[in-house]
């Protein structure tokens, strides 16, 4: 398992995240390519089903990001977005999944620095947890 | 032991778009096996599960008639899952298809008889299997008059044109091709719904049976129109939609009453349906 | 046919007989509740039991089975193409089934099997399997068995029936395959005097115990429509909150749902039971569905067991009255309230 | 218990004869021992149907949502909680209800009952003065009435309907120093593997019957995330990981509206402790953000607000 390497999906609010990790890409920061970006209108439309259906299909890590608090293109989704992660994190961990696999963070368009240092963090996390072993669906254990 | 849930493999050997609305396509399909087209043995009225590895089945009406040899042909409505996936298969692909299933409309009891056929819309499909069947050479003598009132909200959104425009010149099949409304010019059809042409149009109920398939509310206003041409309930034929899965009458969802719409129909007549729930 | 004693204590040993040479499946404490399981070993099988939550049925209609895998690989000739999966059909033995849940096969097999298409699955695990009853000393107060056309000791799908005595249990075969089995068991003791005598009485006491709590004849002359469009039902499905509970418990209920799963480039096809009490049950792909209500969906259920059944095969009901839905059903729908409902409704007033 | 029935039944006259509602939801006598049925009354001949005892656990305000009528419902505290909830959810208006608040002293738990003893099939039941008399064919057995509650009444801190329109009986005394979380706290104390391995041995008898969802007063969404197709978030099949994600999901779906009735419970048919996943949402809900589900009208429910200095702790 030696070259065995992440894969994280991060769910990226359009006005400030993708514009974070596009002015790294532009930039030209290195960061680890591990991460498989999904862009979303803002963090509050990211459904926890999608979370799951995430590490359903295999992923190591999921990593959602949106704008600052107060930040909100659209003024508070992240805000409610905030409070409906937070109970995710807790119950996801509280009935087995490792801390690490689940990330979030605030990253506007302009912290392009703080998005190729939070992707290494994430990537890093992900990594110390390990390959997923929880939620993926191999194949239907059935008769 | 013979496995009924396993559909045999076809080829896909051509894609149609029917309609303008592209929303019909006509799939032609070939058996990758020749015992399994030889087992694949229907008769027009009846449907099979076209199969979809990894999205499921759907139970379409076969669009051939068992004249037609070599291959098969569904008319696919895009609706959901497996429709949707369908639509954007090519030709060459792979796919399945188990059956032949259900009943067929009473040729054994039409034999002699005058047919009018009224359909409606994409219900055309096993309606054209039964014209291409009785307008058949070797079968044209057993049937009567034959008789078809078919309409579709617009020109485009008729079915099988070309097949339309040849059996109106053929002079052993009365057509009436009617369209809801439309700003063709040269539209030389009728216009109206079906059930207007039908009551327009008259057909005989002398010696005749009718056969109608359409949406709930062509049916609805048709039937009266047949009652007062003087078919009885027993002499209206049709076939039903129901959610389906195996096809069989064993998963146990399509029934009305006692009757399983997959096997013990899809094709009921008039009669026997008042004597079951109203509940389809 | 013939009968034999087996003693309790020697019990063990019968059964470690058997499971040498079959699988041996018999009901299992899991927890609060005993389960029909494949016995590891012969002191798993606990015969004090009552009934089991759950139906035999799975062991012939698996909750979930594969029915077909496939490959999706770009380039493999086979991509696309169903393939069946192997099963095991090794010849097994259902010890301590009773007799309502098996004469439920019977019924269940006429879905099943017909002249035209034979469900593959459900026939070889048929064939494969034999099946040894036990009595029922002791029915519960939800049973009504004897009202449904079995009985606590109903033989007929049954090929050995145990009844237990007390010291010992008399097996009794019914069938040439029961009598196969009971023929090849060393341990058996020829059977003590009085013990058939016992045995007719604890089943002429059990019998008298259910009495007949409905009768449905009426319902037969009843046309299906007027039934159907009884107002009695407005009042049977209130409470109903529409879950499978009831069905997924009954030993008649068959239905299931086809669904394909993918993992990355394979797949399977998996049938997966299901139940009328769920609005996507009959959900055309279209929208329309046509039993879109509670009331439609309760209706189908009680309908289906009591007269579409009983119709469409000339036969008893599609129920074996081993009461579990009434024991469970979460809001206390109880069938044989159903069922009196139905026949009242079917009395002439006059 | 005898009391509450004679006041249901009073109560349900005088509001159908002064045609103050068109129907009432309250029990009937259930045809097995230990259980009742919800039952509609839709005029005076059905009244006297009517019945009330400690095997009412179901939440009759499962049988609210969307109803067009005048309704008069029996509450007790976690039913009343719920109405509040579909209030706020506009499931129901207030002006419809007529709410017959019955304080409450928890509702008996069947299984612990029939578990208790051990086979034996009590045929009848007598409560009274705080003991449950289980009497059967060849026995009779007396139980005390506060061992044989349900889980969540044993800890049930809001026994009194908080709003109603007219109250059956005299407000009893909540319970206090109660400890709601112990069941929490001993997963909390484990290792991340021991706690998966805890929850997937808890739903491992599920058979996907969705009573758990069904019986629940807040799953009245049209469609259901397990029925959606078009994607399909989760199989159908008892596939542990399937199994898994619907548990999860349908839990976190009722965070921040569970009242913690017990209902998904009761239902279960094979006996699954559900609400060891509701509890953890209901703890920190509490904790996070102060809020206890539907003791008022006045209050967004947690997750349909925010405040700015909200707790987070994780977030990067």
């Amino acid at each position: 398992m030696t070259d065995w390497e992440p894969k994280i999906v991060a769910f990226l609010c359009n006005w400030c995240s993708y514009g974070g990790a596009d002015l790294a890409g532009v930039s030209r920061m290195q960061y680890p390519a591990n991460i498989r970006v999904i862009r979303v209108p803002c963090s509050g439309r990211v459904n926890p089903k999608f979370i799951l259906a995430a590490f359903r299909h295999g992923a190591d890590g999921v990593w959602v990001s949106g704008c600052h608090p107060g930040d909100c293109h659209y003024i508070e989704g992240n805000l409610y977005a905030r409070r409906k992660f937070t109970l995710l994190n807790n119950l996801l961990e509280h009935t087995g999944i490792e801390p690490g696999r689940l990330h979030f963070s605030w990253i506007s368009s302009a912290e392009a620095t703080k998005f190729a240092e939070t992707a290494k963090q994430v990537v890093d996390a992900v990594k110390k947890a390990g390959p997923a072993q929880h939620f993926i669906k191999k194949q239907a254990e059935v008769a | 032991m013979n496995n009924p849930y396993l559909p045999y493999p076809v080829k896909i050997d051509s894609v149609v778009t029917e309609t303008e609305d592209r929303n019909l396509k006509t799939f032609k399909l070939v058996f990758l096996n020749p015992d399994d087209e030889a087992g694949f043995n229907y008769t027009p009225g009846q449907f099979a599960e076209l199969s979809i590895a990894g999205l499921g089945e759907i139970p379409i009406g076969i669009a051939t008639s068992p004249t037609e040899k070599g291959y098969i042909m569904f008319t696919v409505n895009k609706v959901g899952k497996v429709t949707n996936h369908l639509h954007n298969m090519q030709a060459g692909e792979i796919m399945g298809v188990r059956g032949p299933l259900g009943n067929w409309y009473p040729w054994d009891v039409l034999e002699g008889k005058n047919v009018v056929i009224i359909g409606g819309g994409f219900a055309f499909t096993t309606l054209r299997s039964s014209i291409v069947y009785m307008l058949d050479s070797a079968n044209r003598s057993r049937f009567g008059d034959i008789t078809v009132v078919y309409g579709a909200r617009s020109p485009g959104l008729l079915l099988y044109k070309e097949e339309l425009a040849a059996w109106e010149q053929r002079d052993d099949i009365n057509m009436h091709i009617t369209v809801d409304g439309t700003d063709d010019p040269n539209w030389k059809y009728n216009i109206g719904f079906v059930p207007a042409i039908t009551k327009e149009k008259a057909p005989s109920s002398e010696n005749a049976y009718a056969i109608v398939c359409g949406p709930p509310i062509m049916i609805k206003f048709t039937l009266p129109v047949l009652t007062d041409l003087g078919f009885p309930a027993e002499r209206i034929i049709t076939s039903l939609e129901m959610r389906m899965k195996c096809g069989i009458g064993i998963c146990g969802r399509c029934n009305i009453g006692t009757e399983y719409v997959c096997k013990d129909g899809p094709v009921f007549t008039l009669e026997q349906l008042s004597r079951l729930p109203n509940e389809y | 046919m013939s009968e034999t004693y087996v003693s309790k204590e020697k019990l063990p040993g019968i059964v470690e007989q058997l499971m040498g040479t079959h699988r041996v499946f018999g009901p299992i404490l899991k927890g609060q509740y005993h389960q029909f399981a494949l016995l590891e070993e012969s002191a798993d099988l606990d015969l004090a039991f009552r009934n089991t939550r759950l139906s035999p049925k799975a062991l012939f209609h698996p909750h979930s089975e594969r029915m077909f895998e496939f490959t999706l690989e770009k380039g493999n000739p086979d991509a696309g193409i169903l393939k069946e999966v192997p099963k095991d059909y090794r010849s097994r033995i259902v010890l301590g089934i009773r007799p309502c849940d098996a004469y439920a096969f019977k019924l269940d097999d006429r879905n099943f099997i017909t002249d035209q298409f034979k469900d593959p699955w459900w026939v070889q695990r048929r064939e494969s399997t034999t099946l040894v009853g036990l009595a029922c000393n002791d029915p519960c107060s939800t049973c009504f068995c004897t009202s449904a056309g079995s009985g606590p000791f109903d033989t007929s799908s049954l090929d050995v029936l145990l009844v237990d005595l007390g010291e010992g249990y008399l097996l009794q075969a019914v069938t040439h395959k029961g009598e196969q089995l009971m023929g090849d068991l060393a341990g058996g003791e020829s059977v003590p005097e009085h013990c058939t005598e016992q045995a007719a009485a604890l089943k002429q006491s059990a019998e008298a115990q259910l009495g007949i709590q409905f009768n449905l004849d009426p319902v037969k002359q009843k046309s299906m429509v007027e039934l159907f469009d009884a107002p009695f039902w407005e009042d049977v499905q209130f409470s109903c909150i529409n879950c499978g509970t009831c069905t997924f418990l009954c030993p008649t209920c068959w239905c299931f749902d086809i669904q394909d799963e993918v993992y990355q480039s394979r797949g399977e096809r998996i049938r997966i039971w299901d139940s009328c009490m769920f609005p996507l049950f009959t959900l055309h792909g279209a929208g329309h569905n046509p039993r879109d209500q509670k009331l439609k969906r309760v209706r189908q259920r009680f309908m289906h067991k009591l007269k579409y059944y009983p119709d469409k095969y000339a036969d008893g009901i599609a129920c074996v009255g081993c009461g579990r839905c009434v024991q469970h059903c979460p809001v206390n729908i109880d069938i044989r309230q159903v069922a009196r409902l139905m026949a009242e409704s079917c009395v002439c007033p006059v | 218990m005898r009391a509450y029935t004679e006041k249901i039944r009073e109560a349900a006259k005088r509001l159908l004869s002064e045609d103050r509602v068109d129907v009432v939801i309250g029990f009937r006598k259930g045809t097995v021992a230990l259980m009742n049925e919800p039952f509609l009354v839709k005029s005076l001949d059905q009244v006297d149907r009517l019945y009330w005892d400690g095997n009412c656990g179901i939440n009759l305000a499962n049988y609210l949502p969307k109803r067009p009528d005048r309704v008069a419902i029996v509450a007790k505290g976690c039913d009343s909680r719920n109405i509040v909830v579909h209030l706020l959810e506009n499931q129901i208006k207030r002006e419809q209800l007529y709410i017959l608040g019955a304080p409450c002293h928890g509702m008996i738990d069947r299984r612990r009952i029939l578990a208790a003893l051990d086979g034996k099939e009590p045929l009848q039941v007598e409560e009274a003065n705080g003991t449950i008399k289980l009497i059967g064919r060849d026995f009779e057995e007396t139980l005390e009435r506060s061992s044989c509650l349900q889980d969540n009444c044993a800890i049930c801190i809001h026994r009194n309907p908080v709003v109603y329109d007219e109250l059956l009986g005299d407000l009893v005394a909540e319970q206090e120093n109660v400890d709601r979380y112990s069941d929490v706290r001993r997963v909390e104390a484990m290792s991340s593997e021991q706690r998966w391995q805890y929850f997937d041995d808890l739903i491992a008898p599920c058979i996907r019957c969705y009573a758990c969802r069904n019986a629940c007063p807040l799953c009245y969404c049209p469609t259901c995330f397990v029925d959606e197709s078009r994607p399909q978030w989760v199989g159908k099949s008892i596939d542990r990981t399937d199994t898994r994600t619907f548990h999860f999901l349908r839990a976190y779906h009722v965070a921040g509206r569970c009242t913690d009735c017990g209902a998904c419970e009761r239902a279960c048919p094979v006996g699954i402790k559900v609400r060891r996943f509701t509890k953890k949402l209901e703890k920190d809900i509490k904790e996070l953000y102060g809020y206890e589900v539907g003791l008022s009208t006045d209050e967004r429910p947690p997750l349909d607000t925010y405040r700015p200095g909200d707790p987070e702790p994780f977030f990067k």
